[in-house]
């Protein structure tokens, strides 16, 4: 606020390029809310290293030439030391490049594993990739004794990644995998495709999708009485998804990292206080946007913090000071071999039981 | 008494051009007038407006002495002033005698759906009788009462036109090129029952026709417009004598 | 055998979804010339008025009250879309409902958020008819879709109030010079239309969640169906829908749920390539 | 042997006399309703025709099946010695069939020149790119047209009305322009439908001059009307339809007396 | 004097562009590219009377083709070899050359189908191009697209920011000079007599089939150029810039602006684009009039407003901007006492 404006000694500028309109302005609008409350939280208690920090927002629509557009601005305008990139996916994808040019950090607010497999100057990625996903739930179901696996997932970038990755992964794991459906989102009823599979012989139908199409399967599986598990990935804890399904819902299996299941967390544990301030100043349940944003904030204010307000400074801190920072997501390891700062340890999983997440930590699932 | 049908100095403007300039007309009850002109006259636009179809730029429309300026085709209709446009303007997909009924039915529709068909089917029998006379006097539209009017031929389009409009019980009949496209045997039918209709119910006829001999027996008086006014005005049986009006309209004469 | 007829099922459920919309849309440009890009939102409308008012009242007075909410709403965008008397032509009609179907959504984003909302049905569970999944909300809505055909086509071939409706799309001028209001005959068309999509999105809710901008699929898919009869002929658009439910169920099936909408398109497109030759023919 | 030739060709023998239109068992039926059924008949050049019958008689539909608007059901259609019956129209209109439409609309956004222009078509060639990039001899042809076009203007009487919007043209203008735009097609053959539907009997009049020096011009002309006095004074001779066939044929004096055209078709009291 | 006034606009649009700041560079040059593509669909929807509900995916196959061609055809390549693909340059003449080749085959039989029949084939086209782009995820990326690394540069001049809009304009005053000959031409005449009546444009020599086609491969060539462009403008293409919306979009453009003139192409896209920019600046907002907006305030407005403002729009001036303003001048120069 303008009150305490003396007390800075400067301002440090962050860009942040969100959809707040279009398809996938859920996402933006949890991002958004989440960076507004911690950016005001933070300068009401004397900025960061006593700057006040700005993060000026621009909409892409949902379009990544959009958000070209939006990045480029940010690049352009040597005031901004770092940018938030897109919470959309493609978006995100489009202009990573244009940060490693313009040699500005740049932390996506999404999860394509492309982006940061190998590593690229300058860009990062603060929550789970879909491959962690897929490594972290084929653990669970290893103890839980699922053996025989279907797999459904979107043809979009999010669908497609989890699909291959758990592909990859399944003979580690000693899972089969039965069935293999990559729809498009479009369809209106999956009647067809799950009654395949619920006269099939797997144990668990793993569904890799975010799209609105996903509240419809849900609501078909359970119509449908199938006797399968049903397993879910970080992706669907948004509020829409939940709320939008419940109480089918409830029972599937879903993993995920820190943020959404904070109250679960032993006392001492060094996430816990910045997921419970991050809910307390969002003035609601903590949703995965809120986890996704405020994970990625800290992660750019230790680097101020630590490095100082160049870009050149930010990156260097982002890469080789963070050393496992705890935020409201988990640890962030970041590494110049490694860009995707959550690891294993920050992953939970568990159940949904009355439509929200009933997590299992660490050894609890890890033994067989 | 007031007339059936007046119009007063009336005024149609297509952005600046003047279609109608200042022309008064009067109808009266079960009276037979004929419009007169060369093309683009006027003659169309004046009887657009004073139908409701377009607006007129100023001037007065009136029905019973009532003003109906700018009223919409419906409130005319519905006091009776029916027209035959120019153009045939058919209802392409509907059956020949669907186009009929709706003719009739026209008249009783409002938006209380339900109440305006009741009315309407309180009438059944009077609309039977209508559509048995217009049966009559148009044999070829019985032949194709089930065709959709859109796939019969041009004349047989005008005769379902003027067929839908004396569907509507009208107290006056404007016609607009009456024997446009028809045979003679058919216009001199559609002549003699207009007379018959105007002489044994009172209906009063307003006939623009391209055959102006036709119009002038028909009707017993007559306007000759000529650009937008009115040239001449008188009974049918001077009209004819006229010199300055044989070689324009009259052709050759009879 | 079994995965065909359930893939048979599947497409005639959805196909009858797409059927009340390409219906109503056949409705509305059949009577007024307008091809009406808001008529997915009136599915929308149904499924939430249904929603918000479940809580307060048994699901079948719900959903004849959101039924006729959405109605008096079909009158609204009627009176928009006319426009003044005279002046608007059917392009303009087409951009303001695309119009009205932003405005829509923003009005639904504004007061039921973006939620997917949805609620239990008549029956919880599928029905097994031999190994074939049936799910009863569908049931309904092939039933609706069935009786609107049904009664709508009788409405327009056999009244004189439904050819009255056809003749204002016919000719508007010709129509105002019978007495006919062409501004009526749109409230009519679009409340009725309104409605049947509103019932068709309350039964629908229930297996798929509503969401607030889940019209323009479904006026797609609609207008797909629509013009497989013209969009003049209701019956086609039934039809039409169901084509495009089978296609698509049997691509599921047999091919690569990928390829679902690609293949069902290019089927449609040559069965109206098809029609269409056979029409100019006659 | 011309003859030999044509039977090689597979055409009837009695086509290939130097009429300059011919039709020969011409049938077109819309669905179970037989518009046209097995109709002959054949024009010569330089003449003018007029086809009268009742509504609905098939005049129409002839004239469409000789301008190939609508497919034959059966029959060969034959115009300046060539068997044209599968050939598309804008084919036929380039060796020179012109037809004026019983119901015509102008192109709104043109003006009444600009519309009489699109007659000239098959004559010009100016194309796509030669529109889009104008080289000089595009100019050159453009000002062609339009002097053609005026003076079809000229000839119908319709000159002082060249720059109006068509859209605005009352309906017996929209007849003139319907003719001139025929006529600036440059054709050897005309096919008329209704060309005067809604003139008084002075524009009339100054049709019938204009017709009739086109017939002088070695035009062929075919042309169809109700208003006998018009025919009268324009036809050589006259062809009456009915019910899809033809019921005479002959001089328009002899055709007037003929019992079944007076009882099908002119009443007996005609005006 | 009107075609100074025409020259005098083309030089003041190029060079605009290098007076903008960054932020409206981005709008202004996407104004460019769309205004091509909608000056196509005014040349089909209001002259020709084809109404085409699927232009953008003309737009998406020239932005595919000269993206894939500079990052090389084969996927395998592609993730090897940085120098797999072509020249930009080439890929941008090839994308309109291509979409053109694409349009030709699929107008033939597509163009047989009138009115809605054509809007709902054209309709399907676009969903069916974008169902693939999906589908065919190897080949195209998938959702994620095809970044393009290879700057477009022309004899050493890198083609991006101001110069990319510039060269955008300047193709808009060429498209637009074009359009406006042909329409005034014997093509153009036989193209407006064929919206009113193919049949009676048959009968007057016209071939229907071939000049619709023509156009239609026209129209497309200038989508297919736009997209083409286009990748350059973002150096990315990915699916979702190329949704059904756009297309839909288009024909707004179009609508608004007002058919029946060719610049009412630049009119309904610089308006439409314009608007919607304003809209999406204001949602973006913290607080507007002193009142905290809601999470969903920015989608709320800009569906809302630009909703709004298109029913306001078409019922006021149901012809579109365009002509209302000409007829306003027209008016107002009657009503003015010094031209008596
Ligand atoms: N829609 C219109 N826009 C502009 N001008 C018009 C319009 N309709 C008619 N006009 C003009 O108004 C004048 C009168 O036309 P109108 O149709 O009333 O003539 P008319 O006497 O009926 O002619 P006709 O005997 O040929 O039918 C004409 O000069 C015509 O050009
Ligand atoms: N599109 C159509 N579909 C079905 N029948 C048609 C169609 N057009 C015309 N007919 C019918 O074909 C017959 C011949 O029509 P045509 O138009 O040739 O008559 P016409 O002699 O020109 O009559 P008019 O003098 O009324 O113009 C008529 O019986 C008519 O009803
Ligand atoms: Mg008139
Ligand atoms: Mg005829």
């Amino acid at each position: 606020s303008t009150s305490d404006k003396q007390a800075f000694r400067g301002t440090v500028y962050l860009g942040m390029d969100t959809p707040l309109t279009g398809p996938q302005a859920i996402v933006g609008q949890g991002d958004r809310e989440t960076m507004r409350a911690l950016v005001a939280y933070w300068n009401s208690r004397g900025g960061i290293s006593g700057r006040r920090l700005v993060v000026d927002v621009l909409d892409n629509g949902s379009n990544p030439s959009q958000a070209v557009q939006n990045v480029q601005r940010f690049v352009g305008d040597s005031k901004y030391v770092g940018i938030l990139g897109s919470g959309n996916a493609a978006a995100a994808v489009a202009t990573a490049p244009l940060a490693t040019n313009g040699r500005i950090p740049f932390i996506a607010l999404s999860p394509p594993t492309t982006i940061v497999s190998p590593p690229r100057p300058y860009v990062y990625v603060a929550l789970p990739t879909s491959r962690l996903y897929a490594y972290n739930m084929a653990r669970y179901l290893r103890r839980l004794g699922v053996r025989r696996i279907a797999l459904m997932g979107d043809n979009g970038g999010f669908g497609r990644d989890g699909v291959g990755q758990v592909e990859s992964l399944a003979r580690r794991y000693g899972l089969t995998v039965t069935q293999r459906v990559i729809f498009s989102p479009t369809t209106t009823s999956f009647t067809a495709e799950l009654s395949r599979i619920r006269n099939s012989d797997a144990q668990a139908l793993w569904l890799w999708t975010v799209t609105p199409a996903a509240t419809t399967i849900v609501k078909e599986f359970r119509q449908l009485r199938m006797s399968q598990r049903l397993v879910l990935t970080g992706g669907n804890l948004s509020p829409q998804f939940l709320q939008g399904t419940c109480p089918d819902v409830n029972g599937a299996l879903v993993n995920g990292y820190l943020g959404n299941v904070w109250r679960y967390l032993p006392k001492k544990h060094p996430s816990r206080t910045p997921a419970q301030l991050v809910e307390r100043l969002v003035k609601h349940r903590i949703s995965v946007f809120n986890v996704d944003a405020s994970t990625a904030l800290y992660g750019f204010k230790a680097a101020m913090v630590r490095g100082g307000f160049s870009r050149a400074a930010v990156n260097t801190a982002l890469e080789t000071k963070l050393r496992g920072l705890p935020t409201p997501g988990g640890r962030l390891y970041f590494s110049s071999t490694n860009h995707s700062g959550i690891q294993l340890t920050s992953m939970w999983a568990g159940r949904i039981t009355s439509c929200q997440p009933r997590p299992l930590f660490g050894a609890a699932f890890r033994r067989r | 008494m007031s007339a059936l049908f007046e119009i007063e100095r009336l005024v149609v403007r297509y952005g600046e051009a003047v279609a109608v300039d200042g022309i008064s007309l009067r109808v009266d009850h079960g009276e037979r007038v004929a419009l007169i002109g060369p093309n683009g006259a006027g003659k169309t636009s004046l009887l657009n407006a004073g139908c409701g179809v377009i607006r007129p730029a100023s001037g007065r429309v009136r029905v019973d002495g009532d003003d109906v300026t700018g009223a919409t085709p419906a409130v005319l209709v519905r006091r009776g002033v029916t027209q035959v446009p120019e153009g045939r303007h058919v209802f392409a997909s509907l059956p020949v005698e669907a186009n009929l009924q709706v003719g009739a039915y026209g008249r009783f529709f409002s938006l209380n759906v339900i109440s305006s068909t009741l009315r309407y089917v309180r009438r059944r029998a009077d609309v039977r009788d209508r559509l048995d006379r217009v049966y009559t006097l148009l044999p070829k539209l019985h032949e194709l009462r089930e065709r959709p009017a859109g796939r019969t031929s041009g004349g047989e389009q005008q005769m379902v036109a003027i067929g839908r409009a004396l569907m509507a019980e009208p107290r006056l009949l404007a016609v607009d090129e009456l024997s446009l496209g028809l045979a003679p045997l058919v216009v001199d039918q559609l002549a003699e029952f207009l007379v018959r209709l105007n002489e044994e119910e009172d209906v009063a006829i307003l006939l623009v026709d391209q055959n102006a001999v036709l119009a002038l027996a028909l009707c017993e008086r007559a306007y000759v417009v000529e650009t937008g006014r009115v040239a001449v005005e008188g009974p049918s049986s001077e009209l004819r004598e006229r010199a300055e009006l044989r070689g324009a309209y009259l052709g050759g004469g009879p | 055998m079994t995965t065909f007829l359930q893939l048979i099922v599947v497409g005639i459920s959805t196909g009858s979804v797409f059927g009340i919309v390409g219906v109503a849309l056949v409705l509305v440009y059949r009577t007024t010339g307008i091809v009406n890009f808001a008529q997915g939102v009136f599915a929308v409308l149904g499924g939430m008025f249904t929603f918000e008012l479940r809580p307060h009242m048994p699901l079948l007075a719900a959903i004849v009250l959101a039924v006729l909410l959405a109605a008096v709403l079909g009158t609204l965008a009627a009176l928009v879309a006319v426009g003044f008397r005279g002046r608007t032509t059917h392009l303009a009609s087409l951009v303001i409902t695309v119009g009205i179907a932003l405005l829509a959504e923003a009005i639904l984003l504004a007061t039921v958020g973006e939620v997917p909302r949805s609620y239990a049905g008549v029956w919880r569970h599928a029905w097994d008819v031999g190994g074939v999944l049936i799910q009863p909300q569908y049931v309904l809505i092939a039933g609706v879709a069935l009786a609107a055909t049904i009664l709508l086509t009788l409405f327009l071939r056999g009244t004189v109030v439904g050819q009255a409706l056809i003749a204002s799309a016919d000719s508007a001028r010709a129509a105002e010079l019978v007495g006919l209001n062409v501004r009526a005959v749109a409230v009519i068309a679009f409340a009725v239309a309104g409605g049947l999509c509103a019932l068709g999105g309350a039964l629908l809710a229930p297996t798929v969640p509503v969401v607030y901008n889940a019209d323009l699929a479904l006026t797609i898919n609609g207008f797909a169906a629509a013009v497989f009869g013209g969009l003049t002929s209701i019956r086609l658009a039934l039809l039409g829908g169901y084509a495009l439910g089978i296609v698509e169920q049997l691509v599921v099936g047999y091919i690569d749920p990928q390829y679902n909408l690609t293949i069902a398109l290019v089927v449609m497109l040559v069965l109206i390539g098809w029609r269409s030759r056979r029409e100019l023919v006659a | 042997m011309p003859a030999e030739a044509a039977v090689r060709r597979g055409v009837p023998q009695a086509l290939t006399a130097a009429a300059a239109c011919e039709t020969s068992g011409v049938s077109k039926a819309f669905g179970a309703v037989a518009a046209v059924s097995d109709v002959s008949v054949r024009v010569e050049r330089g003449s003018l025709t007029c086809l009268i019958g009742p509504n609905g008689a098939g005049k129409s539909t002839l004239l469409a099946c000789i301008a190939g608007l609508t497919p034959v059901d059966s029959g060969r259609v034959v115009v300046n010695g060539e068997d044209i019956t599968t050939w598309t129209a804008h084919r036929r209109a380039k060796v020179g069939l012109a037809t004026v439409f019983q119901t015509t609309r102008a192109v709104p956004s043109l003006d009444v020149l600009e519309n009489v222009m699109v007659g000239c078509h098959p004559w010009t060639r100016t194309g796509f790119v030669a529109g889009m990039l104008r080289p000089p001899w595009q100019w050159r042809e453009e000002r062609s047209m339009r002097a053609a076009a005026h003076e079809a203007l000229e000839l119908v009487g319709l000159a002082g009305r060249k720059y109006v919007p068509a859209g605005s043209l009352p309906l017996g203008q929209l007849r003139l322009l319907a003719v001139a735009r025929a006529l600036a097609q440059r054709p050897s053959v005309l096919l008329l439908d209704e060309p005067v539907a809604g003139l008084r009997a002075g524009e009339k009049a100054r049709l019938v001059e204009v017709f009739t020096n086109l017939k002088r011009q070695r035009l062929t002309q075919v042309l169809v009307e109700h208003d006998m006095q018009f025919v009268g004074s324009v036809a050589d001779r006259v062809i009456v339809l009915d019910r899809g066939g033809v019921i005479a044929d002959g001089p328009p004096a002899e055709v007037r007396k003929d019992e079944r055209v007076v009882e099908a078709y002119l009443g007996s009291s005609s005006l | 004097m009107r075609l100074t006034l025409i020259a005098g606009a083309a030089v003041f649009a190029c060079w605009l562009p290098f007076q903008l700041s960054q932020g409206q560079l981005g709008l202004y040059d996407r104004m460019g590219l769309y205004t091509l593509v909608a000056i196509g669909l005014t040349l089909l929807m209001g002259f020709a009377g084809q109404v085409s509900l699927g232009q953008g995916a003309f737009f998406l196959i020239g932005a595919y083709t000269s993206a894939l061609l500079t990052v090389g055809l084969d996927p395998d390549d592609r993730l090897l070899d940085p120098d797999a693909g072509i020249d930009p340059v080439l890929a941008v003449v090839v994308a309109p050359v291509v979409t053109a080749a694409i349009a030709a085959v699929i107008g033939v039989p597509l163009l047989r189908l009138r009115g809605h029949y054509l809007a709902f084939a054209t309709l399907a086209f676009h969903l069916i191009m974008s169902s693939l782009l999906f589908a065919q995820d190897r080949f195209t990326g998938g959702q994620y697209g095809v970044t393009v690394t290879k700057p477009l540069e022309v004899g050493g001049r890198t083609i991006n920011g101001a110069t990319h809009a510039a060269v955008a304009w300047a193709l808009v005053a060429v498209a637009l000079v074009l359009s406006a000959n042909l329409v005034r031409s014997r093509a153009g005449r036989a193209l407006q007599t064929i919206a009113v009546s193919e049949l009676a444009a048959a009968g007057t020599g016209i071939p229907v089939a071939t000049f619709k086609l023509r156009l239609f491969v026209f129209a497309a060539a200038l989508a297919g150029l736009a997209g083409g462009l286009f990748t350059f403008y973002t150096q990315f293409v990915g699916p979702e810039d190329f949704g059904i919306v756009l297309s839909l979009q288009f024909v707004l453009m179009v609508a608004v602006g007002g058919l029946g003139n060719v610049y009412g192409a630049v009119v309904g896209t610089v308006a439409i684009l314009y608007l919607e920019h304003e809209v999406r600046e204001l949602g973006t907002r913290e607080s507007l009039l002193g009142w905290d907006l809601p999470a969903q305030a920015p989608s709320v407005l800009s569906l809302g407003i630009f909703g709004l403002i298109l029913i306001a729009v078409m019922l006021f001036f149901p012809r579109g901007l365009l002509p209302a303003v000409v007829d306003g001048a027209r008016a107002a120069r009657r009503r003015a006492p010094w031209t008596k």
